[in-house]
């Protein structure tokens, strides 16, 4: 057991910590935030993620050749660490490095490689993910987005559901159905279609917090090229598999702790402050229970990430290990933000916006965008499923 | 030996939900308050405001356990909280009126003419909602109330304020010098939650109410405290009902959800959940109503466990949706933010708690 | 809503009261308690039931033409409330008045009443349950003891379990298989059977806490004469479930909660005498805030059990309301248990017989026996699929 | 970067859980302490209590962390408590001692001749393991401790008292002259916890560990409840194991149960609650070897919530067995009682969650 870092790996730490005190403004995180309209929030981060690959830390973890650092496990984890240590901004692009083009790399022709990785690490386009449909949320298989293939193109039709940013992507990684005679895993490809093709509509959903991160996203008539299939026809499931294993791993969890933590700490400070009949609430032993528990929750957060990634870096497969990351980390934050509101006392209503709110209201757009977390990338259900089944070994 | 509502007080409740279910917009997605004037005419031409008001003030003399479906009916609809909170002081004129007082209020609150706030929270005090800072000395009122229901269109606020002394009510127009009502920006601003300010606001002995009786803040904290649980209760079963209709309309893997123990285990739970907290909500309706020995426990028992249940009701809600649950145009937004408003309205779960011990230990000790 | 009662109901409870007052030993429930020896207290509790049987207090329900009072309902809820406040000892004949009795009177012939019900009433004949078997707990319906008729008598054999008081019964009430071909709910039916006939052994299964109430019941080439089928061959299923859903209704609770409610208010008399460095145990706002919850609970269990007995006077059909009163009272009861251990800091672990356990060390025997509640009489999860199957009407 | 074991490490409990494995009845149904000599020896033998002994002392000069799967694994074999607190005494003599009580002490330790109890919980104090009313004037000890643990067969007591100005570590032979040892009756009798009397015992200048050293009573506490929090995992880690082999094994409805969400979902979050439950702990153990910044609040944390997970994960086992769990026979019943016998030792959930707040906000202020 040893937390200590190489000391190449501290000089990564560094490099990267000097880089984002000169990239993000004077007084980021502090008197400096995102713009607030949504409009200004997507050029604001799309201008961050250019930022980042001009510096070279867009994909590190892709290798050397397509203009990524080849970086370890453990830079990985710095990297999410530094990043969220510094407030930065998430990336837009989040689906193009991790699913769009860690699929491409392990599954794409060298056409494909050539043709789509270099944008995206240069984050010069960006893309969204065609996974859930209304009728394929958790059982995600069940994907009925058809795609025709006639001559050398295919036709596609159907309907998909929480595309991120789709208004502002130019493409999209879907998984569509090609084979609708097959069982429903078996009929499955990977198509990347571009967003301006003829015949895609996008609706956005706002979510319960009010931003409108999401959209539903129509497909009429639309036609992609063939060659525009990721792998084999009909092998997008087990395709699928492999890359989602990808998508919430420790490192995504390190990162998340860290802004967890942040959170925590402004609670602390507000309790710490804020006076009451008598003393401050951080005085009150029934607000201390509860606080207490927040801190250990979220400590454990790290640890149990950090498990995980010892375990990966001995060599481990990724596995139900995920599930366990997510279902703790989204329970946990739920449970802090409970705790927040709580606490607050009758304070704990008023948000941003508001001169009496506690810590400019962030706890109650928190509070409200935390009710996502047991739901999205998996729902809790799912991952008990996973977690009961896969690592556990209970029949299904 | 019966503890279920009679056929008048439930058909009331009844009635109050279908007038709140014609203004759609009240549990839609947007959180605006366009429809509340409507919605108030709609219930004063419905007579709701004459209910408590006694025969000779020209009401029709109900208690206050009567209206527990209708306040539940509150909760559910989603309707402005200022209509639960004048019942409340209408109840407490009542109660700790004088005869001019009441003779004073009363037929204007029957008429539905005056709308009454209640400001009782106050920032940097924790979460008790017994000490005031604000204060009232030589007949002015001065002081911050938050969170402050509706202040901005009724027609006057009932004040929790102290003396040197002694804890007292006033009853402060909304209109009276000195007095300055701002909107809050909050979780729920369909609640039209106010800041109150009063600027050494001139406050007659007339405007008190119950002074000089010891138990006048008990009394509002034992009222508003079980109309918010009886609120929360109109949510949490909301939450189940809808929870329950998704659960058996939404396929996955080729069953209805409802089918997967996961979903249907938690609609379970949470059907037991409502109907602890019903029970314990109405008995306090019925503790108020009847200023039964344990009152302040019961309606700090519904307070608590109420206000718990709408909670945990939300957030089972929008898990068992989903997707679909976190998404704005669904609506169980609404619900989630309401619930966090009643929460934190007249004290929050800890103190209720803490207030139960106190009854109790209390009762012990004459016992 | 009217929480008085009518004269007469009134008199029943002074009556009631009166005839404990003079049927219990002096001093009960303060110095003196049960035998704790097993054999002892069953003595005991066999001559409580016949006590009760000489005041008329015993299967006060029944008609009056077999020895009952005719009870309303309200009378059985104040019988209960009555009975667990004079802390009586708990019924040995419990089997046999609410199963086996309520059985025979709905079900049985007019032979059978006259044969069975009289020994019940009076307590003479001592009754225990065959219904659970080791692979058939929460799934009762697939019982594998088999009775095969030969002439004019059933021939059974087969395992039963968590058969109460089985070595101190006379006759065991049970569910056993008729038809081995037919569905598994179809081929079912009930027998009467002398646990004096040869062939029948007992062992006793301890519980966690230390007592011995359960056995398991083995049966080879048991003997039962025909006339002892209650009801007709192969409808035990149905019957069973009538019988059911008599067996836990909110009398049960109602008594329970005021057993609880006693054990509370142990708690919160320790919690008022106990010193802590500063002060008592009940001035820890921490501890507060736990026996806030507790008592809120356990007067809900009470609250609970009224709604539900409301229904059932107003003449709503006993249903799913059974389900909802178990699960809830099995629960909070747990809760409470819980609480009083964590309440009571590093005294928590003496139990009965040191001198330094608080309140004769009743909570550390509680909270074991606690943790059978959500087991036994149904566990909470077939609770939860009854009701959401049958009250929210939830599928399958 | 590496929060695993090493094999040594790893291998090291495995080792222990084997020899425990070997004295069967130690997780048998009957909690009586028939075996512990016997388990003793046989550890003793294996040189367990010389790992954490110097070198210089006869020992092999292991730290705390190297034990961490060791003491998992005395958990999860209910392995008597006597064995876990010689190792914390050991380690305590080690950081606490002067030279010549670590010469005089540490051999025999070593050779597992010195078996150590540590005496530290009241009664009348609430849930507080640091103040004392057991009192130290003019080198006589006189006062009472309860549950303490294996304290009728150790040769020795670490006793947590207090002179007028503060609090002090006595070592007390268990044979001195005015100590008096009673088993209590209690939840758990396999875990050997008795009263000890101290009725004006002599205790020598020399006899005092750490004296003068301000954070004495903070290691014992720290080392104490990591210990506690590693069997806590221990326990909760067999329950979950147990509850997966009973549910892929019992068939109902014509399928294994943890077929059925309920309890395949009950299992699932029981594995989570163990990861994160056993991070927490391992965290505390490599703090407490390291002597980290955080040592005191990591300690709290691993003792708080390991013990909450050990304690739901018995809950949890028992439901999932149906009616055999909470039959004797089956032996759930013993991990339920010791869990509780950890619950209450070294000071309960509620002090070390204060703790760590108290520690959190201390650590804020300096930042």
């Amino acid at each position: 057991m040893d937390f200590t870092y190489t000391d190449e790996e501290h000089r990564f730490r560094l490099e990267l910590r000097a880089w984002l005190a000169t990239a993000l403004p004077e007084g980021w995180g502090e008197t400096v935030f995102e713009p607030e309209d949504e409009e200004e929030r997507y050029l604001f981060r799309r201008d961050w993620d250019k930022k980042l690959s001009s510096g070279r830390w867009a994909g590190i973890n892709w290798p050397v050749e397509y203009g990524g650092r080849g970086a370890t496990l453990v830079e990985r984890g710095i990297f999410a660490e530094e990043m969220a240590r510094a407030k930065a901004p998430e990336s837009l692009n989040i689906i193009g490095h991790n699913l769009a083009g860690t699929t491409i790399l392990h599954h794409g022709s060298q056409a494909q490689k050539d043709r789509f990785l270099p944008p995206i690490i240069a984050n010069e386009e960006f893309w969204c993910q065609g996974f859930s449909e209304p009728n394929a949320g958790s059982d995600l298989a069940s994907v009925r987005t058809k795609a025709v293939r006639k001559g050398d193109k295919y036709v596609v039709n159907g309907q998909k559901i929480w595309t991120s940013y789709a208004q502002y992507s130019q493409w999209c990684f879907a998984l569509v159905r090609t084979d609708p005679d097959a069982p429903k895993h078996k009929g499955l490809s990977f198509l990347l279609i571009d967003m301006s093709s003829p015949g895609i509509s996008i609706r956005p959903l706002r979510q319960i917090s009010g931003e409108s991160e999401f959209n539903e996203t129509f497909f009429e008539d639309v036609e992609v090229p063939v060659e525009n299939l990721v792998g084999q026809e009909n092998d997008g499931w087990r395709i699928a598999m492999t890359t989602l294993a990808y998508e919430r791993g420790p490192e995504d969890c390190l990162g998340r702790q860290v802004r967890f933590k942040q959170e925590l700490e402004k609670l602390l400070e507000v309790c710490a402050a804020e006076p009451t009949a008598n003393g401050v609430l951080a005085d009150d032993p029934v607000v201390r229970q509860k606080l207490g528990r927040s801190i250990v929750e979220v400590e454990a957060m790290r640890l149990v990430a950090l498990k995980s990634f010892s375990r990966i870096l001995a060599g481990d497969e990724r596995g139900p290990d995920a599930s366990v990351i997510k279902l703790y980390w989204s329970h946990a934050a739920q449970r802090m933000n409970e705790a927040a509101l709580d606490i607050l006392g009758p304070a704990a209503v008023l948000s941003e916006g508001d001169d009496d709110a506690m810590a400019g209201g962030r706890f109650q757009t928190s509070f409200l965008q935390s009710k996502a977390f047991s739901i999205y990338s998996g729902s809790s259900e799912i991952q008990r499923n996973i977690i009961g089944e896969r690592m556990l070994g209970l029949p299904r | 030996m019966n503890f279920l509502f009679n056929e008048e007080q439930t058909s009331l409740g009844e009635t109050v939900g279908q007038v709140l279910a014609d203004h759609a917009a009240l549990t839609g997605p947007d959180p605006s308050r366009g429809s509340d004037a409507e919605v108030w005419a709609a219930l004063a031409e419905l007579g709701l405001f004459s209910l408590l008001v006694a025969e000779e003030h020209g009401g029709v003399g109900l208690g206050l356990v009567d209206l527990a479906p209708t306040i539940e009916a509150l909760g559910a609809g989603l309707a402005p909280p200022l209509i639960a909170s004048t019942l409340v002081a209408t109840e407490a004129v009542n109660r700790l009126g004088d005869a001019e007082q009441r003779a004073q209020l009363l037929p204007g609150i029957a008429a539905g003419e005056t709308a009454i706030a209640i400001a009782s929270a106050e920032l940097g005090r924790g979460n008790d909602p017994v000490f005031a800072e604000c204060g009232l000395h030589d007949g002015r009122l001065t002081g911050r109330k938050i969170a402050v229901a509706g202040a901005d269109v009724a027609q006057m606020l009932l004040v929790v304020t102290r003396t040197q002394s002694a804890p007292v009510l006033a009853l402060v127009p909304t209109d009276a010098p000195g007095v300055t009502i701002e909107p809050h920006a909050d979780i729920d601003p369909s609640a039209g939650l106010c800041r109150v300010t009063f600027d050494n606001v001139a406050v007659a002995s007339a405007q008190l109410l119950g002074e000089g009786s010891p138990g006048a803040l008990d009394t509002l904290i034992d009222l508003g405290a079980t109309a918010q649980s009886g609120m929360a209760m109109g949510i949490a079963e909301v939450m189940l009902k809808r929870s329950v209709a998704y659960a058996c309309e939404r396929e996955q893997f080729g069953k209805p959800i409802g089918s997967f123990q996961a979903i249907k285990h938690r609609c379970a739970d949470l059907a037991v959940a409502v109907e602890a907290g019903k029970a314990t909500s109405h008995y306090a309706f019925w503790a108020c109503s009847e200023d039964a020995e344990d009152r302040a426990s019961a309606a700090s028992a519904a307070k608590a466990y109420c206000g718990e249940i709408a909670c945990n009701a939300c957030n089972d809600a929008i898990q068992i949706h989903g997707g679909m649950g976190f998404t704005w145009e669904l609506g169980l937004h609404r619900f989630l933010r309401r619930a966090q408003v009643i929460e934190h309205a007249v004290g929050s779960r800890a103190w209720h708690y803490e207030r139960v011990v106190a009854e109790t230990l209390a009762a012990r000790e004459v016992a």
